[in-house]
């Protein structure tokens, strides 16, 4: 095999690797004191999987004990040379080679690798194993497990709020100030601006900050006060009409909703905080409502809300920019807060219902991490080896 | 220092008088009052001198801060320096140019290492504005100082592609999908540096530069999470440093944290590979920590000075 | 106030004045740009690349009168209306101004086109029109594409009829259809995020919260590291705590409440600290551009005279 | 019709979606829905487009105060605009020279790429490094240590800041064994550690949190739009 490998002078980075690998061994067999190969290699197509794994299983060699590993090569059956796949530590019999092409048949060979790097005779498989494609893919069944039981337990209590259950929520102070905030900016006379972040209709966190636009929308319509809605995506600005229109129409005022007070400024950041920061010295909303996704701009605003006077509320799931607002804003719905506030605004039991249905996930959450740790640690005191797979198999297989 | 004084007479003659309105505001107003109803204006002023008259002095003098690296710098700098020759890299510089003050020295340092160590080096953005940063990292260091690298053969630049970190989970099972041509538009099929390249995985280390999204966060979940053997290290900017620490070592074994992790990071490089005497391009992030080290002294003193004001006023209420 | 605009005025006209006279008057000089003319593609047309002044004057000091690097008159322009922009926005720290203004619109109108255009040649050519009509594409603008990428895709159809439907709004009548697309991204988006951030966030932070509450490392104790994996514990699950909405925070729940909002404190105090070291990075590198790239008062990569004084010997 | 059908839309998408993770053979399926969503939002730059120019000549038409920036806006829009999409000055590319349009739109030297590099770039920069005068500006005014909370936030923030430059390496180096063999024991006390174990613990557990959060959060929110209880994007009749 070294020969041949040795004699094609391929670019392909790994062939030229085993080339590279090759090429030191050659001394050593030449001198014939490799150690016992391995024997018995079988290959054959990894079970449940996205049909790109072949499972191999061989006979480990009788050096075993005195071996740095088993090297695995692999190459499909259009291609010359063997490359390297990885290197095994000893003691190991079977190995998954990932990655592989669907449409190939693949061959595989494992060497015996002995002290200083000296290989021992390969053994290969001879008929080529083309990975096959499941319609399940098994690798990711207990996350499936957990999908379905958090979905669950939201979906549950949902149903069950909508059957009458009585909830109890605790409060969140930002929540509160909304309403006085649209009222505040009525009887001054001037607008509230409503920021929904700057990403687009892609981002999780624009769409729940729309969800709140339309509570802060029908209090505005309610009490008639201006509302602007500048935004960084036009098709953020789409939804955000359908929303303001939907909003006033529920109000009973749709003659009230003008959807020139929805705008698109520009895609980039910083032309839109520009803007918006004119805007808000100019027309000195005395309102303002960060909802959604935000980055530098936050501060940027925050700031300039703060110099005009302005009632500041903000609500985002971005970890970096909770500081400032928090720092110059009013009041601050943090991370599962702001995903939790059109919920609260609208009162409307299956949307309280779904709040219960997260507490019952973090409950899930503080119990799995409680065992875990538990277990972690009888393992490091105990060295407890069922402990220890027990742990590994919640760790590596259940939540992965 | 005083030499600089003297030499300078005028800059320092600009910042006195600029400050003499403060000062006769303290001394008319008294300090408390003229604390508790100081313009922002001031403070403004205040931060631009203590940015500005460091670089100027920097600037003029050459001197710089000595550095010691972190371990986290120091662990970025392995990951890349265990690389053998002819090893693949894959440099996803995602950040554009108001990040650069903080990602552009890494970014420079980056590719001098790997450089250095003679990788293949694969460039790629998620960022539509990264391939100007890309050009220039390359022109910076490549074109400038490593002549005899032939792109096509030791490096390639991919170019940008949009669909954020949808364009990761594809590329990393299959890099052809989506990119067919470079971003000189040459079909992937006649650079020779991408025979046998068929996704992701098959590189050794991914460096990735990251200024926000899509960024180290989607390169984790979507590349390291999926598929464990493949190594990430990523030079961040401030706001995003303190978010990568959970993935810190399992999945990110290297994080250069800001214009710190910069310095710190060029310190390593420059030590190891540039002797005593380097070029001024490549200690871009030790001269800009002098007006790092000034404005932080600034803004802890405006924190200070602000509650000592608010404790005094706290307890004349309680009385 | 018209006292102090008569003030500002003039301060400005000082500058100004300051400003052309180390231009056109000094021998440092300032705000030039040289370039390096590189024939392409056999001497067809001339790609010019940035230079530097001590590259020019070196080049000057070879062969006088060559042409390989000269002064560039566009580019000089451009400096000198990058400076003034970035000028401008940072007048807004001192109040809204009309400078700012015009800055501001012209970031607004530049910006909004930028990135149409990105979108058109980015995205709407390769991803759209080059999936459907490839041969269109590749007879146009992409004659590099080929191979199994030259294919038609079929599939993408369906994104063209979504994107008319979206383009419907534009017409006088039933703007309601742009509804469907919308309606499709969202749907799209909430079942891949939902995905996503629970096999991606999830569990891994799950995951990397498992740690044994007492770490022995080679069969010895190592407190350290220990009371840091109790620490990390501990804090998550308090922070938890603090998310509940079921349970008014009182008694028990308050306290620990209490704790969990204050790891979240440390963390945005930690947060706050990165922050500000990467925006100072960001001002230092603005007003480098001003102190060496435009006013040539700094040269610390040896651009200008520190090239010439040792002969060219930093590259 | 109006109603009924994006919210078949919206429901089918997602749950396709989250099926299809599961199986192998339409596991790319999530990618395809992305590179749909940006061409669809390619598309919609169209939309936004020709909503900014609308907003601003209605105001220029109205003489509203301050038309004449909106001007500003409409001229600098177009000229980009046109520049970028004709490729104006751009040369084809060195390999394909008979295709005129080969070239790439923000070649050096193009019209479009001395808008990007004197006006785009210049204006975002400034723009992103006022941020250093208002994080000046919120630490003198905002961050006042009223209670535990904000005081430990405040002393965090302090500690990072000291210990990522070279005045907190400074302020505690003699933290070390060479000085008195009992500091072995507090080299942890040193600025420049105590950053790395504020981040690497609090600011790891604190971060954790937020994110196992976000995620429920964000799970419920999914599971309300697929449900058809969040329908808030589907306007009126």
């Amino acid at each position: 095999m070294s020969s041949s490998s040795k004699g094609k002078g391929s670019t392909k980075p790994w062939i030229a690797a085993a080339v590279a690998c090759a090429a030191f061994l050659v001394p050593a067999l030449a001198a014939g004191q490799g150690p016992a190969p391995p024997s018995n290699l079988t290959a054959s197509d990894h079970p449940w999987d996205n049909g790109t794994r072949i499972d191999l299983q061989w006979s480990p060699s009788a050096d075993d004990a005195s071996l740095l590993g088993y090297m695995v090569r692999r190459r499909t059956t259009t291609e010359d040379a063997f490359s390297v796949v990885e290197i095994v530590p000893a003691g190991t019999s079977a190995f998954t080679v990932s990655n592989l092409n669907r449409e190939a048949g693949h061959l595989f060979q494992v060497t015996a690798l002995g002290a200083n790097n000296v290989e021992s005779t390969p053994v290969a498989t001879t008929a080529p194993v083309v990975p096959t494609m499941e319609w399940f893919d098994g690798t990711r069944l207990w996350f499936l497990f957990t999908l379905i039981l958090l979905c669950g337990v939201v979906i549950a209590f949902i149903v069950l709020a909508r059957r009458g259950k009585p909830l109890t929520l605790r409060r969140i102070a930002g929540l509160e100030a909304i309403d006085d905030a649209v009222g505040r900016a009525t009887e001054m006379g001037r607008p509230c601006l409503f920021i929904p972040g700057i990403l687009d209709m892609s981002d999780i966190q624009t769409i729940a900050g729309l969800t709140i636009l339309s509570r802060v929308a029908k209090t505005a319509a309610e009490y008639d006060a201006k509302l602007e809605v500048p935004t960084s995506r036009s098709l953020v600005m789409t939804a955000a009409r359908e929303t303001m229109q939907t909003a006033y129409l529920a109000a009973g005022r749709p003659e009230a909703y003008n959807p020139d007070s929805i705008y698109y400024v520009t895609d980039e950041q910083f032309g839109y905080v520009a803007y918006v920061q004119g805007v808000m010295v100019r027309e000195k909303p005395a309102a303002c409502f960060y909802m959604g996704s935000f980055f530098a701009e936050a501060l940027l605003l925050a700031e300039t809300g703060n110099l005009v006077g302005a009632i500041q509320i903000a609500g985002t799931a971005q970890p970096a920019q909770l500081p400032f607002f928090v720092a110059a804003c009013d009041y601050t719905l943090i991370g599962e807060e702001f995903f939790a506030a059109s919920a609260y605004l609208s009162g409307e039991p299956d949307q309280l219902g779904s709040l219960k249905g997260q507490d019952v996930g973090k409950l899930l959450v503080a119990a799995g991490i409680i065992l875990g740790v538990l277990g972690a640690t009888v393992v490091a005191l105990t060295g407890s080896t069922f402990i220890e797979s027990l742990v590994n198999f919640f760790t590596g297989t259940m939540l992965t | 220092m005083i030499e600089f004084i003297v030499t300078q007479w005028w800059l320092v003659a600009i910042v006195i008088a600029s400050l003499i309105p403060l000062a006769m505001r303290f001394v008319s107003g008294g300090l408390l009052e003229t604390l508790r109803t100081l313009d922002r204006r001031w403070i403004f002023l205040l931060l631009l001198w203590s940015v500005l008259i460091p670089i100027y002095f920097i600037g003029v003098t050459g001197r710089t801060f000595p550095e010691v690296p972190s371990v986290l710098a120091r662990a970025t700098f392995d990951e890349i320096d265990r690389l053998s020759p002819g090893d693949s890299v894959l440099m996803a510089f995602d950040y554009d140019p108001a990040s650069e003050g903080e990602l552009g020295p890494m970014a420079t340092a980056f590719v001098r290492h790997a450089a250095e160590k003679k990788l293949k080096m694969y460039f790629m953005t998620l960022w539509p504005i990264g391939p100007q940063m890309i050009d220039s990292t390359i022109a910076k260091v490549i074109t400038a100082d490593f002549p005899e690298l032939a792109y096509g053969r030791d490096y390639v630049n991919l170019g940008y592609k949009s669909g954020y970190e949808a364009v990761i989970k594809v590329i990393v099972t299959n890099l052809r999908e989506l990119y067919t041509t470079d971003s000189r538009g040459t079909g992937v099929q006649e650079i020779p540096m991408m025979e046998g390249i068929t996704n992701i995985q098959q590189m050794k280390l991914i460096v990735n530069v990251s200024a926000g999204y899509p960024g180290t966060k989607e390169w984790v979940q979507y590349a390291v999470t999926p598929f464990p053997q493949v190594r990430l290290v990523a030079g961040a900017t401030g706001v995003q440093a303190p978010l990568l620490y959970p993935y810190v070592p399992r999945q990110l074994p290297g994080l250069l944290g800001a214009i710190k992790g910069a310095a710190e990071y060029e310190k390593l490089v420059v030590d190891a590979y540039l002797g005593a005497n380097p070029h001024p391009k490549y200690l871009e992030a030790l001269r800009r920590m002098g007006p790092q080290l000034v404005a932080h002294l600034l803004i802890i003193a405006l924190i200070v000075v602000a509650n000592v004001v608010f404790v005094i006023d706290s307890r004349g209420k309680k009385r | 106030m018209r006292r102090e605009n008569a003030v500002w005025i003039a301060l400005l006209l000082v500058g100004a004045a300051a400003l052309l006279w180390r231009s056109a008057f000094t021998t440092e000089g300032m705000g030039r740009e040289y370039v390096r003319a590189v024939p392409v593609a056999n001497g067809q047309w001339t790609q010019y690349d940035p230079a530097t002044y001590s590259d020019y004057q070196r080049a000057e000091a070879a062969a006088p009168g060559q042409a390989e690097y000269q002064f560039s008159l566009p580019r000089t322009l451009g400096l000198w209306l990058a400076a003034f922009f970035t000028l401008a926005i940072f007048s807004f720290l001192f109040g809204d101004n009309p400078i700012y203004k015009v800055a501001e619109a012209v970031l607004v109108g530049v910006s909004a086109a930028y990135w149409m255009v990105i979108g058109f040649w980015d995205v709407l050519v390769p991803n759209l029109v080059g999936k459907i009509w490839p041969a269109v594409v590749q007879a146009w603008a992409m004659p590099g594409l080929s191979g199994p990428e030259a294919e038609p895709s079929p599939s993408y159809i369906v994104a063209l009829v979504l994107s008319v439907m979206l383009l419907w709004r534009l017409a006088p009548k039933g703007g309601w259809i742009a509804r469907w697309p919308l309606a499709f991204i969202i749907g799209t988006t909430a079942g891949l995020r939902l995905i996503g951030f629970l096999h991606g966030d999830f569990l891994v932070q799950i995951r990397n919260t498992i740690l044994p509450l007492a770490v022995i490392e080679g069969g010895v104790f190592d407190p350290w590291a220990s009371v840091q994996n109790v620490l990390i514990v501990v804090s998550v699950l308090c922070c938890l705590v603090y998310f509940f909405f079921s349970f008014e925070h009182k008694g028990v729940v308050g306290a620990t409440a209490k704790v969990g909002i204050w790891i979240l404190m440390i963390t945005f105090g930690a947060a706050f600290g990165y922050t500000v070291m990467g925006r100072i990075a960001l001002l230092a590198i603005r007003l480098e551009f001003l102190l060496d790239d435009w006013l040539w008062l700094i040269d610390p990569t040896g651009r200008r005279m520190a090239a010439l004084l040792t002969g060219g010997g930093l590259g | 019709m109006k109603r009924t059908v994006p919210l078949l839309i919206t429901s089918a998408g997602g749950f396709v979606l989250i099926v299809a993770y599961f199986i192998p053979f339409t596991q790319n399926w999530g990618e395809l829905a992305a590179i749909w969503f940006d061409i669809l939002a390619a598309v919609a730059f169209i939309l936004g487009g020709g909503n900014l120019l609308k907003t601003h000549l209605k105001r220029m038409s109205d003489r509203v105060r301050g038309w004449g920036y909106s001007g500003i806006v409409v001229v600098s829009f177009l000229v980009t605009l046109f520049v970028g999409l004709a490729k104006v000055g751009v040369n084809p590319s060195p390999q394909f020279t008979d295709f005129a349009w080969s070239g790439q739109y923000r070649q050096m030297g193009g019209a479009f790429w001395y808008l990007f590099q004197y006006a785009f770039t210049p204006l975002t920069a400034t723009m992103f490094s006022l941020l250093a005068f208002y994080i000046a500006s919120a630490a003198f005014r905002a961050f006042r240590a009223k209670n535990l909370e904000a005081s430990l936030l405040l002393g965090t923030a302090f500690i990072i800041l000291l210990g990522r430059t070279f005045a907190g390496v400074a302020l505690t180096s003699w933290i070390d064994p060479a000085v008195w063999d009992g500091f072995a024991y507090f080299t942890g006390l040193r600025l420049e550690n105590l950053t790395v174990y504020i981040m690497s613990v609090f600011n790891t557990a604190g971060n954790r949190a937020i994110m196992i959060g976000i995620a429920l959060g964000i799970i419920s929110t999914s599971l309300k739009i697929l449900l058809g209880i969040d329908r808030f994007y589907l306007g009126k009749d």
